[in-house]
């Protein structure tokens, strides 16, 4: 057993944290949440430089890393950071090209990407609330290309993206698990209208529909054959991502919840000096310790050879953080009293992203079942 | 035991819904259901209506102006309001200021100053908090020193709410800096176009603007603005407090919040199912559902322990913690419910004109908004730390 | 509205706490407990004789009560004193009987209840886990009569009871809702054989195993036309009775951790005066108003003339009542310290009875499930 | 990062697999993994087993006969011991004495005593807390006073565990009631059956005789039963709860006791359905799960961040919270899990003998028992509010 980094990943962090310590004040991210684009051009262009994007890539993709403790260590220290920019397109997305039917055919959009090209996975759809297999969009063969239709939710830095890679179905019953394809889609394509929002933790957002898209035959980036795992693989990256992130928030909103308790005082004595408060802080403690810990599994099966194993331990580190993140947050904010609830106080923008992490690629609730379910086939299996 | 109202009692309750559908403008009532910004012209229009009904000041006994009401007709009341999705009333000035008044103002000032609560002329805000002093309220600093015939005021108040749509402000001011820390505080109506007062927002983590910090710098007050005695604030202020809390409980929002929430839950699907049918997520509204359900019976016991009239002692902590609880875990589920929908923040879809620029399911636009917002409950009003306290030293002698 | 107990249920309440208080120390408990019969049978007749069974029944059964919040002052009383008599079977069997197909042709035995003979409802079987329709045992016709053959699981003062009420299968699936009937099996009738136990909460219980037992035609108390009703009126019973019984347990144990709180001292100082243990207190004291208000609502209910909406509160009592006395329980034990852990301390009985009390008639699971269950069906009605 | 064993410590894990497929004797399981009662014999004859493999001391050097591991093949060990259901090892000779005089004892004694550890000839209990002093240490009011060459001991121990198997105690001791609370404490070792000893029984609320307390009048001990210096016992202490906390979270335990859980729960039905399928039920069970999964490698972390072996400090506290967590809602669900039969309390069911008069589904006949004997774990061995304390305290610096 092993619980260090290796140099390659700790020398990573340290530039990344100490780059966005120096460049990224949280006026400057707020300001950049504020722009028609929803994250700042010039940090994102500076994060590709350091290295991050390629981090996140295996180096059959031309990345430099792509495992799941490099995919950890960027995130959290996005998280530690309240990156808003847009890595975990990058990381969802390049993941996915990387497994594609013709890996190769996707060098060029691979290059753009590790070179800081927005791009996002569009796959989640209204009512489909987080079930991986929802997929109401369709394709059809048209003259040798595919016709594509149908309504993508949510999808971050969707406004943005140079390119979006789309789940469509191509037979079967909207939540069937087989019928499944993922089709590239290059901003700029007909019939594709953006509806581009801000979001309530920074950032933005797009919810995008697809109306007779029509796309080339090799915009085809996985055929049912392999889509499906493909798109587990995906997914799976990127609840690793967010958990990976959350953990970085929680330490954090957990590091001010600590410094605040020591030094704000009221009647006459530091508030962390009161014995209810101590235990609760001890109790966020032990929360972030034990996501530390659902991260380091949910890392460690990203990187094994058991697709089942990894989306159990990937279902269980998001049900942990979806549970942790929220329980910092609400107790953070708490614990400050009013002053917590501001928004001049960089606090309850972590408060903020914590609990809106559990509304992406999947909430406790749903990760919860995921886990029983998926617990229930390894045991069968066994 | 008998839980059913008395003919007297369904009675009252009949004709407020007759009022409320007659009188609840439509267009408030839907900005209350889905969660959507009022203005200040929409509360000041709702306090005109029930001021012509003459059901304004619940509080107030009729000689000044209110209805009479016992704590049971004020709980019918207050529930169906917030069943119709009524605004609710700001409490500032007609549950707080003007219960004071009536009971430490003098004459003059009471015949000055209720009937325009009353009539909108005025619009109270509360000072009370400090900077250095949220639940600690003995350790505030602004100070006001006699110079002839006016207070001259220095400090600073904080979490002002709706300071921004005031013209006064009821103030905790020290009058004795020799006194003990609960001693020397007196209590000051102030006038925010007097020079030396600058308000100045504070934006909360929604975004909203609804809570301000008032400057005080050499603000003269007449003197005449002083209720009750000099240094005789801090009685006043327990006094306010108590009133404060007879609604703490806020069960007519959370019926409302919880109905809100099943519709919500109904239309959205996950695998195929609405949400409501999801196991987890239906265990966990059945968990709320059942708490709402004991807290509606726990506040009617302790009105019913309030014999004729006044506000309850330290049940109104049990109150004022479970009900924000309640409160504040319905608007989790809310925020759950919608998925992912919960992310988008679009500010024009919280006012009427732009809901139709909302994305996602209907209730979509202000779950997260409201969710976030309202973790207040828990804090202001005196944080369910500090209740805690109380509940334990007056109930259980700890 | 109306808050107060009628001047007969105070009355009966006075008499029975001050009864209790003098003649019912916990040491006569442990000892009945310890006996054959597992309850203290002069205590018994004192019961009897201060009329709390009869309260317990209606008048239309030779009682003076019966109502929902009878039945809640007798269990209150019950519950405060950790009273092991049987009194559940008398409430729960004499509230059957009064609804039988033939009320009349019951007299006999009611008078006999309401002086104190030990009576049982024997429906919970094993792999029922409180379902309320899962019925294996079955009834057959046979010569006029009824040939009865099953197993009933861990039924009250089982071993001790002068006649079983006992549910079984005409037709039907095992957990079919239809085809139940109820029956009467008088103490001695051949084939019924007891296997008598002692219960870790104090009393006793047994699980009672039919063998080709031979009932006459006159044994059945109510046929499948109206068994469902009467057995659902039952179950309503004996769940409220259990939680006002654990309204009062909660009462005692969160004094008596009051008490210990403002007396122990440890570093110095009460361990009342430690903030974190305060705060934990008044979530006791919360949890048990909460649990009153659930039983005040399912007492009313219980009177009340819509059977939904009676088992729809009174799930929802229990499923309060399943975790509020865990949490009394554990707390209590756990604010104590190891004091809280041994047998002498009378706290440590209270802990028991308000755990296993979510041992009968159902647990918070399945009382939450039933919640949701009825809320829907209530719905479906509007 | 790399959470798989290495070579060395896979090869580790199979021996020690190997070792309980051929030497645990298969009764002692069974009685462990059905929650049945350990006689003192049962106990005696594991150590013996182990002690015969040089397995019983894991935390001694091998100079005095302990294996020479570090914290992960401790863990392994551990881990799979209670995987394998082998008794526990009784720690109070072996992992809280031992330790302690092989740092403080002097050589006589350690040639003495530390030998007798291993083969049995002593069964060692400990006498640290007292009625007045359960969390608080400092505070203990048994005397020893120097009369020639023997101390003179008064006092009362209590919660002596399976001190009515043991014939000797260590035991903190006030040698100077002057001094400090902290200081003045001095560590002794006391034969039971000296005159003035009286070991009694305390019986726990499921009915169980595992603890004592231990009277001492006049006791009489000669005084080369000191360990280490007068008055250093405060600081022996210390070191020796340390010691008491490196299997503190007990994984092993409630990896064991999950699985005995998963199979009643697929034994028992409700509604037709394995109580497993239920999913409320599953629910619960699934977070202790992922709990536990969270745990092991937390557990692991911080074995890994005590270089070549010690004790944690404390993330110790860490690891007693949250591993008495889990393993006592695993005994909770497992209570909620036989239903009513959780009822039933058949004494003789808690037995190899008489575990065929137990009745409901199989594992019911500990489950009530167990769930309430194990309520203990968050309150021996410094209660988990004490461990918060030192947490706030040394990690948090509140």
């Amino acid at each position: 057993m092993d619980f260090s980094l290796t140099d390659d990943q700790r020398m990573l962090a340290d530039s990344l944290d100490r780059y966005l310590a120096q460049r990224y004040p949280i006026d400057r991210r707020h300001a950049a949440a504020a722009t028609p684009q929803g994250y700042d051009v010039d940090l994102w262009a500076g994060l590709v430089e350091l290295g991050a994007v390629p981090a996140l890539l295996p180096e059959s993709a031309g990345g430099l890393g792509g495992g799941g403790f490099d995919i950890a260590t960027v995130f959290e220290s996005a998280g530690r950071a309240l990156v808003i920019e847009p890595l975990l397109g990058a990381a969802v997305v390049g993941q996915m090209l990387a497994r594609a039917d013709a890996p190769q055919a996707w060098a060029a959009w691979l290059e753009r990407l590790a070179a800081g090209a927005v791009v996002a996975l569009a796959h989640e759809e209204p009512d489909a609330h987080y079930e991986p297999t929802h997929v109401a969009t369709t394709a059809q063969h048209d003259a040798g290309g595919w016709v594509l239709d149908g309504h993508k939710a949510v999808v971050p830095h969707g406004g943005q993206a140079e390119g979006w890679l789309v789940s469509a179905r191509l037979s079967g019953a909207v939540r069937d698990a087989e019928g499944i394809a993922l089709f590239w889609v290059p901003r700029g394509t007909p019939g594709v209208s953006v509806r581009t929002y801000p979001r309530i933790d920074g950032g933005g957002a797009a919810d995008v529909t697809l109306t007779a898209v029509r796309v080339p035959a090799d915009a085809l980036v996985a055929g049912p054959a392999r889509a499906r795992q493909v798109l587990a693989h995906g997914l799976a990256c990127g609840a690793l991502a967010l958990c990976a992130e959350a953990l970085g928030a929680m330490e954090v909103a957990l590091r001010m919840t600590r410094d605040y308790l020591q030094t704000r005082r009221q009647f006459g004595r530091p508030i962390g000096s009161f014995q209810a408060l101590q235990h609760r802080a001890v109790d966020l403690w032990m929360a972030v310790e034990q996501s530390r810990s659902a991260v380091i599994n949910a890392a460690a099966a990203f990187d094994g050879d058991d697709p089942l194993e990894r989306d159990r331990l990937i279902a269980a580190a998001k049900a942990t953080i979806g549970r942790a993140g929220t329980q910092v947050a609400e107790e953070s904010i708490q614990l400050h009293g009013g002053i917590g609830m501001t928004w001049e106080l960089p606090l309850s923008h972590y408060a903020k992203r914590l609990v809106m992490i559990d509304h992406e690629f999947g909430d406790e609730d749903h990760h919860l079942a995921r886990f029983i379910a998926l617990s229930r086939e390894r045991e069968a299996r066994a | 035991m008998d839980l059913r109202l008395s003919p007297d009692e369904s009675a009252f309750r009949d004709a407020v819904r007759a009022f409320l559908r007659d009188e609840l403008p439509p267009e408030l009532a839907t900005k209350v259901r889905q969660g959507l910004r009022l203005t200040r012209d929409d509360m000041a229009r709702w306090h005109a209506i029930l001021h012509a009904r003459g059901w304004l000041a619940s509080h107030w006994p009729r000689e000044w102006g209110g209805p009479g009401w016992g704590p049971v007709q004020r709980f019918i009341f207050e529930n169906e309001c917030a069943l119709a999705g009524a605004p609710r009333i700001v409490p500032f000035g007609v549950n707080m200021l003007g219960p004071v008044l009536i009971k430490y103002g003098s004459e003059p000032q009471k015949r000055h100053w209720l009937p325009r609560i009353l009539d909108g002329s005025d619009w109270w805000c509360q000072g009370y908090s400090e900077p250095g002093a949220g639940s600690d309220l003995a350790s505030l600093k602004t100070t006001a020193v006699r110079d002839g015939d006016h207070y001259v005021v220095n400090g600073q108040k904080t979490w002002t709410t709706l300071g921004h749509y005031a013209n006064r402000m009821f103030c905790l001011v020290r009058t004795d800096r020799n006194a003990k820390p609960q001693e020397g505080i007196s209590f000051l109506l102030i006038d925010l176009d007097s020079p030396g007062v600058e308000v100045r927002p504070i934006i909360t983590l929604d975004g909203e603007h609804e809570v301000n910090e008032v400057f005080l710098t050499d603000v003269r007050v007449p003197a005449d603005r002083l209720v009750g005695a000099e240094n005789q604030g801090w009685t006043i202020a327990k006094y306010l407090l108590t009133y404060e809390r007879t609604n703490i409980a806020g069960i007519g929002f959370s019926v409302a919040g919880l109905e809100r929430l099943k519709v919500i839950a109904r239309a959205v699907h996950k695998g195929g199912r609405p949400l409501i049918e999801d196991p987890l997520f239906a265990a966990r509204l059945a968990r709320v559902e059942i708490e709402l359900e004991n807290l509606k019976t726990t506040n009617l016991r302790v009105l019913a322990a309030v014999a004729g009239g006044g506000a309850p002692g330290p049940q109104s902590s049990l109150l004022k913690i479970l009900g924000t609880q309640v409160r504040q875990e319905i608007l989790s589920l809310t925020r759950r419910a919608v998925g992912p929908y919960a992310l988008p923040w679009i500010e024009a879809a919280l006012t009427l004109e732009g809901a139709d620029q909302a994305v996602g399911p209907a209730g979509a636009a202000s779950a997260a908004a409201q969710y976030f917002n309202y973790r207040k409950l828990s804090i202001f009003g005196g944080s369910n730390e500090i209740q805690k306290n109380i509940v334990a030293k007056t109930v259980l002698g700890l």
